[in-house]
């Protein structure tokens, strides 16, 4: 199942940016530009085209939008606390990602270079575990598989219920 | 309003929503707690039970808790483990 | 001191960018890109305008060119090695960095995050330990001061004698 | 070469370069080891002395070892403590 056809649709809000258009990477890096910073790293997660020795021929990104976008500005409120951040930014593709096309890129900014990395890797830990987006991965013979759940992360905590 | 008896609109996503072949359903619905919701979806819809097990509840823009109350019409959406990045 | 005037000077050879003019940063990330990764990563480093209280005007950086070039030679090298990379460029601007503006850019990219992550954040502690490049600190009443070691660095081993 | 007696170029950077108010110097050199320049280039720049004991000597592209012989006619530089990045 496919979700319906979208025109062009994109929503910036703040740091927080959902996009079926292809993402821009350098402008994640610009929005945590920031006379304190010295240290800024941007993360950029691509699609492979080979995966464990499956192919994929592109993957398929859905969200709970309303949703996603609250906890991704909630985890980017929260990582400026817990890093002392000069700023932070996230976007995330939906929609068919081609091979090596983007689709989740965040980045953040510090005075000093180890909490800019340490706050990039935490928010992709957190974006992976808590935030309502899901990828499908479709064949080259036709088939798909929706994934639920990332084998290298941990499951979600129990938290919410 | 005895043409619209209440219910609750519950939306489906991904591979629950292909499980189920469909990304919404409407159930009858007079208010409860998000766990009695869980209960009255799996009753309705066994092919998404397994996965409904390991998903949270959304209310809204917000997780839920499982002693929320869910009001007659609301909007709830299940949220499968979920695998963005 | 400051070295003598320069034209735009710029050398790249392979992933290995020394050069007075501005940093390409997209350019240094585009360089990682790879069918086979998943996760990559850039670090930027950027002159601030106030550090530890004291206001720095501008930032002016010398090296000794050859074996800098060397140096961050060997040390990608490695990092692939390492951190099996597909991946992963670096590039350090020379001359006067003005504050807001990139003096070095790394990047690292691999099938998945955490080495792409930690070969970044690898490389960027090398190249502040090994690579031989000085920075100096020009203030706003005409002052400068050359910086010779960083306190936030352990000093280089001493193998090399 | 009776006009042009054995030497050794030695090139100078940053605080290094500005302590010694120059960038560069020759001195007379018939050969020996990476050691012994350090005591000759120390004993006839005093200024640089505390900073050379706590840098590097490169020749040509790699770093030097204490005991690598420098030949008459070498190009050697000397590394302070570097802070790139």
């Amino acid at each position: 199942m496919h979700p319906p056809a979208a025109a062009f649709r994109s929503r910036t809000d703040g740091p927080v940016t959902l996009t079926r258009g292809p993402l821009d990477t350098a402008a994640v890096l610009a929005a945590v530009s920031d006379p304190a910073a010295g240290g800024n790293v941007l993360f950029v997660g691509t699609a492979r085209s080979v995966t464990a020795d499956i192919t994929t021929s592109r993957l398929e990104y859905e969200a709970h939008e309303p949703l996603a976008h609250a906890m991704l500005a909630a985890l980017l409120a929260e990582a400026r606390r817990r890093f002392s951040l000069a700023g932070c930014a996230a976007a995330h593709r939906l929609g068919v990602v081609e091979p090596g096309e983007a689709s989740v890129a965040v980045a953040a900014s510090a005075p000093h270079r180890p909490a800019a990395f340490a706050a990039t890797e935490w928010l992709m830990a957190e974006i992976k575990r808590e935030v309502p987006i899901w990828k499908c991965e479709h064949r080259p013979d036709g088939s798909h598989t929706w994934v639920h759940g990332d084998p290298n992360t941990p499951p979600r905590e129990t938290h919410h219920e | 309003m005895p043409d619209n008896p209440p219910r609750v609109r519950v939306t489906l996503f991904a591979g629950m929503a292909e499980a189920a072949g469909r990304r919404s359903l409407e159930l009858p619905w007079t208010g409860g707690t998000v766990a009695d919701l869980r209960h009255r979806v799996a009753a309705a819809m066994p092919a998404i039970a397994p996965l409904l097990a390991q998903s949270a509840i959304a209310l809204g823009d917000r997780y839920a808790k499982a002693d929320d109350s869910v009001a007659a019409g609301a909007d709830v959406a299940i949220i499968p483990p979920v695998s963005g990045g």
